[in-house]
C-alpha cells in the first residue's frame, strides 16, 4: 500500500497503520526533535513500522533481539528517546530472555509491542500470547501452550510502566504511548492489534466487544490490584496504566551516567589518563 | 639465571596467593618473569598449580622440568611425576620444598613447619603458605627486605600485618640457599597477562561499555573493565546470555561508543548471529574469544586453538571481517589496539582469538608506549559526507562515511535486512547485488593492512605456528637455529601469505605446530595458497603448547 | 571432597551437598526405579548434581538450556520421571526464556533450582537473584538490576506447581522435591543455598533466620494471595508449596502422547504405513 | 513441447491458488512440471509471481523466456520486462493474458473479463484467477473437463461451488488455441517441493518429534509435518526459540526419538552452541537450513547458497558432521534418509543444506520406492555391548554401541563437558586426548560412505556445481555437451575428492558456478585438494542460478 509516497507492507485493514498514525501524533506533537528520537525493531510485520517515519533514527535489528540493542543505545547516548516497536513474537517469544532482563535493568526506554496474538510475516503461526486451543498452519492440533500474559509477568517482575492500549481507541493509545516515553524507567505498553489476515479469533470487533478502560480512580501503583487487573482477560480487557513503580534508572544508579554528558561523547585522545593503567602493572 | 618453581596445591589452597608473592618479587628482582596457571574447574579440590619461570632473558613460556617444586597438598603429586605429560614435572634435580605436616615425601624434600607456625604466629593455616614463600625467597638467596615489600603490595591490607611475622619466621628457616638471585637492573617493565593487556588496550581505546556474560577464560577482560569502571567511567553490563550481550554491542557502537565483548567458544556460538548484524549494518564491534577446549562445554579452564575455523566463518551469509591471533601479552596489547582500529575503519566485526593460555600467563613486557598511540573512531567529518546523509552510501572504496545519533541533526538508519543506501529495508534485487559487492569490496584494501608474519632462525625445517604458540615456538627456534625456522601468524584473516610463500618455497619440510586435533591453520594455508603442510604436530590435552612438548614430536618425526 | 567413593567438586560446607542428600532420599523412598529418573542438568555448580547420583540417567546439557532438553526426553519417553537440577544463573540468568516456556507448556517434569543467588562456578558474579547493590568481581558498582522474583513470576506465568524450600531443613526439602515429582505438571523448586564461597550475603544463618514455613491452612489454589507470598522476601522468608494450579499437561492434551506408548517406542520398519504421503502427492 | 507460463501479482492477489491450478493441470495431463516461486518478504503488495514450466521431457529449472504470461496487476510489469534480469522475461513472442480491468497494455494482450464474470457469477473478484485459469486452459488446447477435476482436487471444498462456473465461464471465452497440449501418458509420478520431499522423508525415517521455530524459508518442513501431526503421531513444537529447538532436538534424540530441526541460516546461527553439544554427546540430530540471502535478515524470501563454510565450521571446537545439499526435491528425500541413517550410524549431527529455490520449487519427480528403504536406528542390541554399559566406551571405529534410557536396565549418561567411558564429567588429560581421537576417528569412515559427484557432458571446460543448481547446471550441458563438462555434488562433507581430481585433471578450464558471492565451494576444493579453479559464475542478488544465466555468464567469459 503507497502511503506519504512510501510502499507500506502492510495489508489493508491491518490494526498498524492506526499503530503508525499514533506514533507520528505522538512525534508531532512532541517537545522533543525528530532526530532526538530512535526507533529500535526487531523483524515481523510490526517491526517494519520504524521505517515509515520521517526523520528519526532507526535500529532495525534482529527478530526477538530489539531490546538489549535499544538499551545499549539508550545507555550509550542518553541524549536519545528511544522506543521500541516490535511485534509479539518477537517480545515474548523470541526475545523472552530479554524482556526479563530488561524489566529488571530499568533503562529509560519505552517498548511498544504491537500484540496481534500472531505471527504475521512468517504468516499465520501461533505466537506466545495465542489463545490455547487455537489451529494454525503450524499448530494443527491446536495450541496446547497457556497463553502468555505480559502484563501479569511484567507486574511479578516489578517493571516500571506497565500499560495496555488498543488500536480502535487512537486517542487512548496516542496518549498510552506518550505517557509510557514521558515515564523515567522501562516502560511496557502491550498494544491489542488485529491482524486481519492470520488472526481470525481476535478480530478488531472481538477487541472492541472487550476492552475496558481502567476506571478513573484506579490507582496503578498498588501492585497487589495490578496483578489481579493483569489477568483479566476473557470478557473484559482492561486498557490503560495498570501499574507505575517510579525508583531510579539504570542511567539514574550508574556513575558513568548519572549527571554525565551522553556516553559516547566521553572521547579523548589524550593518553596521559592511562598512565595509571602502566602504574598498576609496573 | 633460568629457574622454573611450580607450586601446586587443590583449589582453595590459595596457591594464587603464594603464586603471586613468587612471581611480583622475582618481577620487581628485575627477572623476566612468566607465570603459567594450570587447574581444573571447580572451586575447591582437583588441581591447582602455577608454574614461574624467571630468567636473564625474555621468554614467553615456561618449560617442563621444574627446579624448585612446592606442592600444598600431597594429592597433587601424581600430576607433577615424570612422564606424566600434562604438568611441569619433577626430575632428579627438582628441589622439594614443603610442609612439614603435607605427608609428602619424595627424594630431596625439604619440610619445613609451615602451618604449624602459621597457626601459631597468625592463627590461621591459611598464612602456611605466606611461611613457605619465606622460606622460598630464603632459597633463591633474596633479601628479606625485597619479600617483605611484595608482600606489602600483593595481600590483601587486613591479612598483611598478621602475615608479616609469619614470612620473616619462613625466611628464618635458613633453607638451604639452592640458588642466586641477584637484583638485576631490568627496569619499567610490566607484568600482565593477555586479559589485562586487553582490557587496558580497550581501555586505551576509548572504551566505554563493555558487555558480556561470564565464561572461563574470557571473564578475565570483563572483571578487568570493571575493576577500572569507577576510575574511567566505564558501564560494564552482565547482560543476561550472550545474545544480549552481543546486540547490545551492536546497540551501544551504533550509538557512539566504543564497547567490548569478550567470552569463549560457547558464548561465542551465541553471539553468531550479532556478528552477522553488526556485517550487515556495518557497524563495527569487537569480540574476544578466548578460546578453550571443545566442542560444548568441554575442559572450562583448559587451553586449545580451536576455534580458528569456527570463527573465520560464523555467521550466516558472507562478510568481511577481522580477526587476529596474539602472540604473546605483549602482542595483545597492540593487536587489540588494531582490531578497534580496523573495525572502525571498515565497519565490520574484528574478532581476537586468545586462549586460556594467553589469557592466564602473566609475563614481563616493555612498557606500553602510550605517545604512539593514535586513537580514530572514523567517524565522518561535516563535508566528508553527501547530503542527505546516507548511512550506506556507494563509495569507490567500499566505505561510507560514518555518522552516529546525534552528531549532526541527521538521523542514522540501520537495518538487519537488505538495505539501501539510506539504510531502509530494500527488496530490490539490483540494490542487494551493488550492497553485497560495496560490503565484500572492503576486504581488498583490509588485506593491505595485515603485517607479514615474523620469521626466525634459517633452517630447512619450517615451522608454522599461529597465536599463543609464539613463546614455545620462539625459543625452540632460537635453541635450534640451524635446524629449524618459524614463521608465526598473529593476524589470521584476511591472510597474508607472500612472505610465506616465499619461506615455504625454501624450505625442505613445513611443519604446522596447533593447539588442536586437525591442523586447523595449516588448512587455512591450503585453501589459501594452494600449498600443502607435509606435516603437523598437534596439541589438544588441554595444556599449552611447549618447548618440550613440540622438540619431543619433533624428535618423534626424526626432524630434530 | 571424596563422599561415597566420588570426587564431588563442591566447596566444604556448601549447600549442595544438603540438596544432594535430599535428592537421594528422594530416590531411595520413591516407588520409581532408579533408571526410570532421568536427571538434566545445564553447567554450574549445582548441575555437577546429577553426576553424583547412582544408576540414573543423566544429560548433563548446556549452561541455561536443561530445559528443552528435559522437556523434549520427556516427550520422548513418558515412561521416565525428568528432574531438571540447576543453579539460579543457569535458569534465571542464561535460560530464562526456557523457563517461561516451560511454565506456559506444562510437560510433566520437575525443576529443581538451587537459588544461591550468586554465579557460583564461575567464581562470583552476580545471578538475577542477587540482591540490589551487592558488590562482586564484576559488578564493582554493585547489582543494579531489581532482583528476579522468580515465585512471582511462576505465579504470573500459572505454573502449575511453585515451591521454595531450603536446604537447612531437610525433611521440608525432601518433601517438597517429592511432592514436586509427584505433581502431574511442570514443577519448580527455588531452593534458598548457601554458596558458602562467593555468596558472603545469603549465608545459611540469613536464610534460616527469615524462612517461615507456610501455615497449615495456607490455600495453594488461589494465585492471588500465592503472589501476595510469593513477593514476601526481606525479613521473612516463606517456604513450601505456594501455588498449585492442576491442569491438563502437555502429554494429556497432546493425541500422540495421551494414552499412547512412549513416542520413542512408536517405531516401525513397514512402509506401508507411508504410501498415503506418495498418494497425496501424485 | 516446452512451455513457461508466469502467473504474476502482488502478495495477497491469490497467485498461488491459481499458480497450483496450472501446474496441477498440466502435471495430470502428464507433463514433465517445474513450478518456480518468486516472492517479497510481505503478506500483501510487491511481487508474486509463479513460473511453471511444463516439457515432455523432465527437467529441473524453469527457464527465462516467458511463453504465457498473466500478470494479475499492473504494478508487475516493470519485472517482467526484458533485460529486468531477475524475473521470468516476456519478448516478443509472449501471449498475455489478463483480466480486462486490470489496466494492463502490453503488445498483444488478450484481455478477458475476469473481474466483471467473477463478481456476477460468484459474488467474489477472487474467483477472476479462476476465471483467467479457464481462459489458460482454452489456450493450451486442454479440455474443459480435466480443468475442473484439478479445481476439485484444488480449490477449497466451501468455496468450489461458486467457482466452478466462473471457471467454464473463463474457458467459454474461446480465447485463441495458441499451444496443443494433448494429454499425454506419463503416470505415477509425484509433485512435490523439496521440504515436501524432505518431510516426507523424515516421516519415512521414523520422525516423531519435530522442533522449530518459524523461519522462511525452512518453515514448510514444519508446515508439512504439522499437517500430518495426527495421521502420523508426530510431536510438532514451535518452540520458544531456536535454542530451544536445536537443544530439544538433543533432549528428544537422546531419549530415543528420531527428530528434525528446519530453519534457515540466522535460525541456525542460533542452533551452534547446541550443534557442538550433539557433537560432544555423540547425540544424532538431523538439521536442514534453507538458505536465504544473507548476512542478518538479509532478503528472507529469496535464495541463496551461502551459508557453505558457515555450516561446515559453526560450532565451537572440533568435531565430525555429515553435511548434504540435495541437488532436486527427487535428491532431497534420498539425501534426507541418508542423514538420518548416517547421523544415527555414526552419532553424529547431519546438515541439510537447502534454499529457497528448493523448498519452493515444485517439480514433477519419480515415485519414491519405498520398498528400497532400509530403516535402522543403530542401537544397540543386547550381546554388542559390555557391561557394565558405557555409552562412550572406546571402540577400534570410534563408534560406542548406543543405547537409550529405558532400551535396557543400564542407565545412560552423558555430558557436554569432557567426559569419561561412561559419561561422567572427566577433567583427566589423557582421557581428553583419546575422547578427541575416538570422536574424531569416525570421520575416515563417513568419507567411504559418500557418493562420488555426478559428471555430465565431455567438454573440455568442466563445471563445478553443488546442491540446487543441478537443475539449471544440467539442461545447460546437456544442451552444449561438446564443449562443456559438469562435475555435480550433493554431498558437500566430508568431501570426496577423486571423481573430482580426475575430472579436473582433463579439463581446459575448470568454473564454479555457485549461488553465492565469494565461491565458496571453489574455496572448499582449494582447501580439500590443493588445485585451483580458474573461473566463477556467481549469483547473489537472490534469485536462482538458472539455465539463462548462467549461459549469458559463461558467454561473457568466452566460455560457450
Ligand atoms: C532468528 C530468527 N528466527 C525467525 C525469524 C523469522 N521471523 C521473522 S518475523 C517472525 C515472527 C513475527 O511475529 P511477530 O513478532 O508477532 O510480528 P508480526 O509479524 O506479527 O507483527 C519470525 C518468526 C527470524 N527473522 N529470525
Ligand atoms: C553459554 C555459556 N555461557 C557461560 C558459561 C559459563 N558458566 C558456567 S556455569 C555459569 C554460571 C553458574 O551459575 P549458576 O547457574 O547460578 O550455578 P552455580 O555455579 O551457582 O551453582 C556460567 C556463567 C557457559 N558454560 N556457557
Ligand atoms: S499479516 Fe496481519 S499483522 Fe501483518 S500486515 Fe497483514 S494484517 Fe497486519
Ligand atoms: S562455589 Fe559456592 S555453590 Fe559452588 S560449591 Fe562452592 S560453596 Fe557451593
Ligand atoms: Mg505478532
Ligand atoms: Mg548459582
Amino acid at each position: 500500500m503507497w502511503k506519504d509516497g512510501m510502499d507500506i507492507a502492510w495489508c489493508p485493514g491491518c490494526g498498524n497503520f492506526a499503530i503508525l498514525d499514533a506514533v507520528n501524533r505522538v512525534i508531532e506533537g512532541s517537545e522533543i526533535a525528530r532526530n532526538e528520537f530512535l526507533y529500535v525493531s526487531g523483524i515481523g510485520q510490526a517491526a517494519k513500522l520504524p521505517h515509515y517515519l520521517k526523520g528519526v533514527n532507526v535500529l532495525n535489528g534482529l527478530h526477538g533481539r530489539a531490546l538489549p540493542a535499544a538499551q545499549a543505545a539508550k545507555i550509550a547516548n542518553s541524549s536519545l528517546t528511544v522506543v521500541v516497536h516490535s511485534g509479539d513474537g518477537c517480545n515474548y517469544g523470541e526475545g523472552g530472555n530479554h524482556l526479563l532482563a530488561a524489566m529488571r535493568r530499568n533503562v529509560d526506554i519505552t517498548l511498544i509491542v504491537h500484540d496481534n496474538q500472531i505471527y504475521g510475516l512468517t504468516k499465520g503461526q501461533a505466537s506466545p500470547t495465542t489463545a490455547m486451543g487455537t489451529t494454525t498452519v503450524a499448530q494443527t492440533l491446536g495450541v496446547m501452550l497457556e497463553p502468555f500474559s505480559p502484563l501479569a509477568t511484567a507486574i511479578a517482575l516489578d517493571c516500571s510502566f506497565v500499560a495496555r492500549t488498543f488500536v480502535g481507541d487512537p486517542d487512548h493509545m496516542a496518549s498510552t504511548m506518550r505517557a509510557a516515553i514521558r515515564h523515567h524507567g522501562f516502560a511496557l505498553v502491550d498494544v491489542l492489534q488485529q491482524c486481519v489476515t492470520f488472526n481470525k479469533v481476535n478480530t478488531f470487533g472481538w477487541y472492541k466487544e472487550r476492552v475496558q478502560k481502567l476506571p478513573d480512580d484506579y490507582d496503578p501503583t498498588n501492585r497487589e490490584a495490578a496483578f489481579v487487573k493483569a489477568l483479566e482477560w476473557d470478557d473484559h480487557i482492561p486498557i490503560g496504566i495498570l501499574y507505575v513503580h517510579e525508583r531510579p534508572t539504570y542511567g539514574d544508579l550508574h556513575p558513568a551516567l548519572h549527571d554525565q554528558p551522553p556516553l559516547w561523547q566521553n572521547w579523548t585522545t589524550d593518553m596521559t589518563r592511562c598512565e595509571p593503567l602502566l602504574n598498576e602493572l609496573g | 639465571m633460568d629457574i622454573t618453581i611450580t607450586i601446586s596445591g587443590e583449589a582453595g589452597q590459595g596457591v594464587k596467593t603464594i603464586g603471586s608473592l613468587t612471581a611480583r618479587v622475582l618481577f620487581d628482582l628485575g627477572y623476566y618473569v612468566v607465570q603459567e596457571e594450570s587447574y581444573h574447574s571447580r572451586v575447591r579440590g582437583g588441581l591447582d598449580a602455577t608454574t614461574i619461570r624467571a630468567s636473564d632473558v625474555p621468554h614467553h613460556a615456561v618449560r617442563q622440568h621444574i627446579d624448585l617444586f612446592v606442592p600444598l597438598a600431597s594429592s597433587v603429586l601424581p600430576y607433577h611425576r615424570p612422564g606424566n605429560g600434562h604438568e611441569a614435572e619433577i626430575g632428579p634435580s627438582t628441589r622439594v620444598l614443603c610442609d612439614g605436616k603435607s605427608g609428602i615425601d619424595l627424594p630431596g624434600v625439604i619440610p619445613v613447619p609451615a602451618s604449624e607456625r602459621a597457626v601459631a604466629l597468625a592463627g590461621d593455616t591459611r598464612a602456611a603458605n605466606v611461611f613457605l614463600f619465606g622460606a622460598m625467597c630464603h632459597m633463591l638467596s633474596i633479601p628479606l627486605d625485597v619479600a617483605v615489600a611484595v608482600a606489602h603490595k600483593v595481600l590483601p591490607a587486613k591479612i598483611l600485618d598478621k602475615n608479616l611475622p609469619v614470612l620473616a619466621e619462613g625466611y628464618s628457616q635458613q633453607v638451604i640457599k639452592a640458588w642466586s638471585l641477584p637484583q638485576r637492573t631490568l627496569k619499567g617493565q610490566l607484568l600482565a597477562n593477555a586479559s589485562q593487556a586487553m582490557g587496558a588496550a580497550a581501555i586505551v581505546a576509548g572504551v566505554k561499555f563493555y558487555s558480556g556474560y561470564p565464561m572461563t577464560p574470557g571473564s578475565g577482560i570483563m572483571n578487568y573493565l570493571a575493576a577500572h569502571a569507577q576510575q574511567y567511567g566505564i558501564v560494564v553490563e552482565q547482560a543476561e546470555d550472550e545474545i544480549a550481550a552481543a546486540n547490545m554491542a551492536v546497540g551501544a557502537s551504533y550509538a557512539g561508543v566504543r564497547q567490548m565483548v569478550s567470552t569463549s567458544g560457547g558464548g561465542f556460538a551465541l553471539m553468531v548471529e550479532a556478528l552477522s548484524l553488526a556485517a550487515m549494518t556495518e557497524t563495527p564491534i569487537v569480540i574476544v574469544d578466548a578460546q578453550r577446549p571443545a566442542p560444548a562445554t568441554g575442559l572450562p579452564t583448559r587451553t586449545e586453538q580451536g576455534d580458528l575455523w569456527f570463527v573465520l566463518h560464523a555467521g550466516h551469509g558472507e562478510f568481511v571481517r577481522y580477526v587476529n591471533a596474539p602472540r604473546t601479552a605483549e602482542d595483545a596489547f597492540t593487536l587489540t589496539l588494531k582490531a578497534y582500529d580496523l573495525s572502525s575503519k571498515y565497519q565490520i566485526p574484528a574478532i581476537i582469538l586468545s586462549d586460556q593460555q594467553l589469557a592466564d600467563t602473566l609475563v614481563t613486557l616493555p612498557r606500553w608506549n602510550l605517545g604512539a598511540v593514535h586513537l580514530d573512531r572514523h567517524l565522518a567529518e561535516p563535508g566528508t559526507y553527501q547530503e542527505p546523509y546516507q548511512r550506506h552510501a556507494l563509495t569507490p572504496s567500499g566505505i561510507s562515511p560514518r555518522l552516529v545519533p546525534l552528531q549532526t541533526p541527521w538521523p542514522v538508519i540501520i537495518d538487519s535486512d537488505e538495505h539501501d543506501e539510506a539504510g531502509h529495508l530494500s527488496e530490490d534485487l539490483d540494490n542487494r547485488q551493488r550492497m553485497v559487492d560495496k560490503r565484500l569490496s572492503k576486504q581488498r584494501s583490509l588485506l593491505e593492512e595485515m603485517e607479514e608474519p615474523v620469521v626466525l632462525g634459517k633452517g630447512s625445517t619450517l615451522l608454522v605456528g599461529w597465536g599463543s604458540s609464539f613463546g614455545a615456538l620462539e625459543e625452540l627456534v632460537l635453541d635450534n637455529a640451524a635446524d629449524l625456522r618459524l614463521v608465526h601468524f598473529n593476524e589470521v584473516w584476511p591472510l597474508r601469505t607472500e612472505r610465506l610463500l616465499a619461506e615455504m618455497a625454501s624450505a625442505r619440510t613445513v611443519i604446522a605446530v596447533e593447539g588442536n586435533a586437525t591442523a586447523q591453520f595449516a588448512q587455512l594455508i591450503e585453501r589459501e595458497t594452494g600449498r600443502r603442510i607435509d606435516r603437523s604436530v598437534l596439541r589438544f590435552d588441554g595444556r599449552p603448547l611447549t618447548v618440550d612438548y613440540i622438540a619431543g614430536r619433533l624428535h618423534k618425526l626424526e626432524v630434530i
